[in-house]
Parts: C-alpha cells; sequence; structure tokens
C-alpha cells in the first residue's frame, strides 16, 4: 500500500513538473502571439467596415428590374445585414484580389485576376472588366455578368430573368483564375522556395542550417507520429512526399487563412474535394490483395456477415474520404464564421464592456485559430495515411 | 406536428460533443495515469475524435 | 447538401489538382527527397558510430578480460615457479646444511685430533722445557746453595721431594 | 480459360433467369415488357461484366494486388454507360420513374453480385 502511494505520488510530480513547463511555455507563446494577433485581430475591422460596401456593389446589378428592388432594400442595410453580408462575401470566392474598399470614396483597393471561360471557345479577359460586378463584361460577342460570386451568360443589356429566387441564366464553364487559385499558386511558390531552400543547406552538410532547422523536426514529425505508425517501417516511403505535401500545404494555406489578406481556400468545398480525392485515389491504387479482401469477403467472419459487410466496407471507402473533405472544410469555414460573428459584435455592441469582451473574445478564438489551422492539417494527414496504412497492411495474424 | 430537420442536426450535434468530451476526459484521465503513454493516447484520442466530429457534420451538412 | 454542391467550383477544383499535383512533383523531387534522404542519412551515421562506439567498448572489455586472464595466467605461473625455486632452496639449503654438517664435524674431530696432538706434544715438550729448567733452575739453585754442604743437602732433599709431588 | 467460360455461361444464365422474373413481374403489375431499353440494360451489363471479369482473370501479375481497384474501375464504366445510355432517356420526362430505374437496377446488380463472387474466388485463392 505504502509503495503504491509512493508511485503515485512520484508520478504526480512527475505530471506536475511537466505541466508547470507546459504552462510556463503557454504562458511564454501566448504573450508573444498576442501582440500579433492585436494587430490582426485590429485590422479585420477595417476590412469589414470597408468591404462591407463592396458587397453592397457586387450584390446590385443595375439593368435589371428585379435587382432594383433589391438594390432598394439595400439602401436600409442594417449593420447586423451589412456584416453577415460580410462574412458571407469573406467566405465566397472571388474573381478580384480585393484588400479593402474606401467607403468614403467607394474606391476598390486590389487587383483584377484573368478570368478563363470555355463559352464558344476559349474566352479570357480581366476580371476588372465586371467593375466589382456593376457592368456587364464582354469578350468576342459574348456578354458576362456577375451575380452573387458567380459568373452568369447574358446580354448585352445584362438581363437575368429570375424565376422564384433562382437565376436560369446559362453558367459557363468556369476556370478562372480566382483569388483562391491565385493564393493557392502563391502560397505553391512559397512553400517550393521554402523548402528548396531548405533542402539546399543540406548539401553543405547533414546538419542543417537557417530554416532549415526549423523545418526538419516538421518532417521528421510527419515521418515519425504519422507516416510510420500509421503505414508501417516498410511501406511508408513511398507515401511520404504525399504525406509532406498534405501537411504542409493545408497548415500554410490554414495559416495564411488566418491573416487580414483574407484568404481562405481549405473553406471552399472543392479544394478540400480535391485533395481528399488525391487520398482516395491513392489509397485505391496502392491497396493490396489483402486490402480487397477485407472489403469484400472479410476474413474471419461467419459468411452471412461477409456478405452484409461487403457493402458497408465498399460504401466505406467513399465515405472515408467525404468525411475527410468535409471535415476539413467545415473546420475552417466555422472558424472563420464564428470569429468573424465576434468582430462583428463589437460593432453591434457600441457599448465599452461588450464592445471589449468580444474583443478578448475575437484574440482567444484566434489563437484557438491558429491550434486549429495546425491540428486540422494534422488530421487530415494522419487519416490519409491510416487509409493508406489499411491499404497496404498485411496481416500476418490470419 | 412536425419536427424541422435542423432540430435533429442539433440533436446529434449534441451527441457528437458529448462523445468528444468524454474522448477528451478519458484521455485526460488516461494521460495522468500513464503521462509516459502521452503521444499514443493523444493520437488514439485525435482519431476518435476526427471519427465523431465526421458524424456530427454529416448531420449538419445533411440539413 | 444542396448548399455544398452548389459552392462546388469546377474551375477551382481543376486548379487545386493541376497545382497540387505540380507541386507535389516540384517538392518530391527538390525538397523532401533531399531531406529525407540527408535525415536518413545522418541517422545511419549516427546509429553507425554509436554502434561502433559500443564495439569498440566491447572489444575493449575483451581485451581488458583476455588481460587479465593472462595476468593471471602469469601470476600461477609465476607461483609455481616461486614454489619451485623456493622448494630447491630448501632442498640445496638442505644438502648444504647436512655437508656443512659433516664437515664441520669432521674439522672438529680433527680439531679435537690436532688439538689433542698438540696438547699431547705440548706436554711433553712443557715436561722437557720443565726439565730443563728444572734442570737449570737446580743447577743455579744448586750453585747458590750447593756454596755450603748443608744447604746443598737440605735443597737436594727438599727438590727430590718436590720433583716426587710431581 | 476454363474459370472465364464458366463465369460466362453462369453470367448469362442467371442473367437470363433475372430477366424471366424481371418481365413475369412486370407482366403481373400490368406495364409494358420491352420498354425502358430493357434488353439493352441487360446485354449492355453482361458485356460490360464480361469486359471486367476477363480483366480481372488476365490481369498480369504485376497488378494482381489492384484487382479490387479494377473491379472499382470496372464500376465506374458501368457508370459511364449508365449516364452514356440511359440517364438521358430517363430523364425525359424530368424524374427516374420506378420500372426505368429497376430496369437498369436489375441487371446491374446481377452482373454486380456475379462479379464480386468472381472477384473473391479469385482473391481467396
Amino acid at each position: 500500500m505504502q509503495c503504491r502511494s509512493a508511485l503515485l505520488t512520484k508520478k504526480i510530480n512527475y505530471f506536475c513538473t511537466k505541466f508547470r513547463n507546459v504552462i510556463r511555455q503557454v504562458i511564454m507563446q501566448f504573450t508573444r502571439a498576442l501582440f500579433f494577433l492585436a494587430v490582426l485581430v485590429l485590422s479585420q475591422p477595417v476590412l469589414l467596415n470597408a468591404s462591407g460596401h463592396a458587397e453592397h456593389a457586387a450584390d446590385s446589378i443595375q439593368n435589371t428590374p428585379i435587382e432594383h428592388s433589391h438594390s432598394e432594400g439595400h439602401e436600409a442595410m442594417t449593420m447586423k445585414e451589412e456584416i453577415k453580408a460580410h462574412i458571407s462575401h469573406h467566405l465566397q470566392d472571388s474573381y478580384g484580389f480585393h484588400l479593402f474598399t474606401d467607403t468614403e470614396t467607394n474606391t476598390h483597393y486590389g487587383f483584377p485576376l484573368p478570368v478563363i471561360l470555355i463559352d464558344n471557345g476559349l474566352q479570357i479577359f480581366s476580371s476588372s472588366k465586371f467593375h466589382h460586378g456593376e457592368s456587364v463584361a464582354e469578350s468576342n460577342g459574348n456578354y458576362y455578368t456577375l451575380y452573387h460570386g458567380k459568373i452568369y451568360k447574358t446580354d448585352e443589356s445584362g438581363f437575368m430573368p429570375m424565376h422564384d429566387g433562382h437565376v436560369h441564366n446559362e453558367k459557363p464553364l468556369d476556370f478562372s483564375i480566382t483569388k483562391n487559385v491565385f493564393s493557392i499558386m502563391v502560397l505553391s511558390f512559397l512553400l517550393v522556395l521554402l523548402f528548396m531552400g531548405a533542402a539546399k543547406s543540406y548539401k553543405k552538410s547533414l546538419v542543417p542550417t537557417g530554416t532549415a532547422r526549423f523545418l526538419e523536426p516538421l518532417v521528421i514529425f510527419v515521418r515519425d507520429e504519422i507516416a510510420i505508425p500509421n503505414i508501417g517501417e516498410k511501406h511508408y516511403k513511398k507515401f511520404m512526399s504525399y504525406l509532406l505535401t498534405v501537411f504542409f500545404f493545408i497548415w500554410f494555406v490554414n495559416l495564411f487563412g488566418l491573416t487580414p489578406l483574407g484568404i481562405n481556400v481549405t473553406n471552399s468545398i472543392s479544394v478540400t474535394f480535391a485533395l481528399a480525392i488525391m487520398t482516395f485515389i491513392i489509397t485505391q491504387v496502392s491497396g493490396k490483395a489483402e486490402y480487397w479482401k477485407h472489403i469484400f469477403w472479410m476474413p474471419g467472419v461467419p459468411v452471412p456477415m461477409k456478405i452484409l459487410l461487403a457493402p458497408i466496407e465498399l460504401l466505406g471507402i467513399f465515405i472515408k474520404p467525404f468525411a475527410l473533405l468535409i471535415r476539413l472544410y467545415a473546420n475552417i469555414t466555422a472558424g472563420h464564421v464564428v470569429l468573424m460573428s465576434l468582430i462583428g459584435l463589437m460593432f453591434i455592441f457600441h457599448s465599452w464592456i461588450g464592445s471589449s469582451l468580444s474583443f478578448a473574445l475575437a484574440v482567444s478564438l484566434s489563437l484557438l485559430e491558429l491550434l486549429v489551422a495546425a491540428l486540422q492539417a494534422y488530421i487530415f494527414t494522419m487519416l490519409t495515411a491510416l487509409y493508406f496504412g489499411s491499404a497496404v497492411a498485411e496481416h500476418e495474424h490470419h | 406536428m412536425e419536427i424541422p430537420a435542423i432540430v435533429g442536426a442539433g440533436l446529434v450535434v449534441i451527441g457528437a460533443g458529448i462523445g468528444i468530451g468524454r474522448i477528451g476526459g478519458s484521455a485526460m484521465e488516461a494521460i495522468a495515469r500513464q503521462p509516459e503513454a502521452t503521444n499514443k493516447i493523444q493520437t488514439a484520442m485525435l482519431i476518435a475524435a476526427a471519427l465523431i466530429e465526421g458524424i456530427g457534420f454529416a448531420a449538419l451538412f445533411a440539413v | 447538401m444542396e448548399k455544398l454542391i452548389e459552392q462546388f467550383s469546377v474551375g477551382l477544383f481543376f486548379w487545386q489538382t493541376i497545382l497540387f499535383l505540380i507541386l507535389l512533383f516540384i517538392l518530391k523531387k527538390y525538397a523532401w527527397k533531399p531531406i529525407l534522404d540527408s535525415v536518413s542519412e545522418r541517422e545511419n551515421t549516427i546509429r553507425e558510430s554509436l554502434d561502433s562506439a559500443e564495439n569498440a567498448k566491447k572489444e575493449l572489455a575483451e581485451l581488458q578480460s583476455k588481460n587479465e586472464n593472462l595476468i593471471a595466467e602469469a601470476k600461477i605461473e609465476r607461483d609455481a615457479l616461486l614454489k619451485e625455486a623456493r622448494e630447491l632452496k630448501d632442498k640445496i639449503v638442505g644438502e648444504a646444511k647436512g655437508e656443512a654438517k659433516e664437515e664441520a664435524d669432521k674439522i672438529v674431530q680433527a680439531a679435537h685430533a690436532a688439538i689433542e696432538a698438540e696438547k699431547a706434544s705440548a706436554i711433553a715438550e712443557m715436561k722437557t722445557e720443565m726439565a730443563s729448567l728444572s734442570i737449570s733452575i737446580a743447577e743455579k739453585i744448586i750453585r747458590k746453595e750447593l756454596s755450603s754442604d748443608d744447604k746443598q743437602k737440605s735443597l737436594a732433599n727438599e727438590l727430590v721431594a718436590d720433583i716426587k709431588l710431581n | 480459360m476454363g474459370q472465364l467460360i464458366k463465369f460466362n455461361s453462369q453470367i448469362i444464365l442467371v442473367c437470363a433467369l433475372g430477366f424471366i422474373v424481371h418481365v413475369t413481374v412486370l407482366q403481373f403489375l400490368n406495364l409494358p415488357l420491352f420498354d425502358n431499353q430493357i434488353i439493352v440494360a441487360y446485354v449492355g451489363n453482361i458485356i460490360l461484366a464480361i469486359v471486367i471479369v476477363i480483366a480481372l482473370l488476365k490481369a498480369p501479375p504485376k497488378y494482381q494486388n489492384s484487382l479490387g481497384f479494377l473491379f472499382l474501375l470496372g464500376s465506374f464504366l458501368k457508370f459511364g454507360f449508365f449516364f452514356l445510355v440511359f440517364y438521358s432517356n430517363f430523364k425525359a420526362n424530368g424524374t427516374i420513374e420506378r420500372p426505368e430505374f429497376f430496369a437498369f437496377f436489375t441487371p446491374y446488380a446481377v452482373a454486380l453480385t456475379m462479379e464480386a463472387k468472381c472477384l473473391i474466388n479469385n482473391l481467396s485463392e
């Protein structure tokens, strides 16, 4: 009995010292992050206030009788509606990279991006032709208009017939370099620069210098904590490139989503869908005979069970990547929505106590989002590794 | 009387929340009992939480 | 769900796939491969050096135990040698002792014999000497004593008495 | 080769049986017997199943591990077949009606089960 209590005290002591260290680290990181985030959060309202009007402009399309009544409603837009519009605008992809708008002079700061449409051949023109949704763009005799962030085919007058709230205009196949595509390009370029620089420092000596010293533990983390435990020593090597790329891509994209630039790549379903479908294809292609056997004819269970399990397992291989894509998308979207709503609350309260309270909440939520950015990248990579592991697993115990 | 689907989604989310809470609590206990197994416990916890989360999202988006 | 599908954009999906594949390819070739190779190479170097250190340690220990064995063997050999030497010494000493005793005995005997002989000769000599001395003394005395007849007579008597005593 | 012939005869037999049952049920329900491209659906599914099974059985040893993936690819091929040949006709009146659905789904399910059986046999070897 005494022995056990001694052991317990020892364990508690160990835990306490460890915990104390963790707390100390967290406080240090916290103060450091607080400064950065205060700057970050303070800059968001500026954007919020500024772009609110842009949404107003983007929503109202001239020359359409239905739209007129719609835009009249906008005249009396309350603060709440403005915030709501801004959040939904923030979550949407756009055809130009606009940083903020001066509401006084109604000038937009940012730059246009190319619009590429496949409609009677390739149509390429600058998104500045839309004038932020205020006018109809013309390209080789075709007319296009922007409505709720999507491009529709229209005529010279910009006529948009509406039936019970739905636009029935034709949507051309859209391969535009949108804000998200542009962000992905820039971030990919940054990643390449960063990691090629890191790789270069290994050429001189086996002990890295500079950024590699920071990045190497992360690479080793992905290898030792994600790839090897989930895939196994034997097969992990051929999946490493994919896992590392996915991990760093998602993490960087999530982190940049937290900056005031307003990039939200991972909260568009198309991006997460692309990532998940790659995971799906790699899993199925690298699936060994054993994997397929476990799906179609689960060994070690009675025959009726096998028949019952086969469709479930077969469905499961589609559901798994689907959950993957939804999880990433939903986490990031929810984070953005809640964070921006809290920032919006600052303007709704109009009292020093409410505003400062929501400010404090927004700051702590931003911290949480920093964690979520890394956590979601980790979970995505880990589950991907888990699926790869199940595909290449060799079950010796049968 | 018809119950709106969002109520069902809410119920599922409550269930998922309870589930994730239980996982987190149990993981904390396990870590307190065996601090040396922290890494393994964390990994298992995250996987389980992620799977439950998936159900929550499925419910939310099915609405 | 419908909202999700509505949000799906083919263009973004297309670009994400293309860009991600390009990123994957470039990073695989120019970043992950060199980094992972160097890391694993370094790990191998560390492992090898640790192994070799361990081996060296083992070898050293082996060498040490060998040395110890050698030393122990040498000790045993030395002890045996010493023992042998001691035995030899004892034997030699014993033998020497016996011989010396014999010799000494002989010498003593010889000495005894010599002493006896000397004694005998000395006695004999002494006797002669004494005789001569006695004669000379006697002569002197006689010459002195025998100046008078009386004295000569008494002395002669005395001397004779004395000589008889001897 | 023996396996292939066995499978071919089996699938034709089972599908023929399925077709007879299908038509009998349609007869009972007083529905038109040979509507909704039912012949095309059966023949197409049989041909696709045979193609997939040939791919499964004749796969080079290098792809022996990816038989399940080939199976999935076969399913995508079938979906392609469905969307090319049937979807527009079925959707002509806005919705896919029950007889239309079963006209494609019955042979599809039968062929899929047969394929899965063949695949399982192959995997269990």
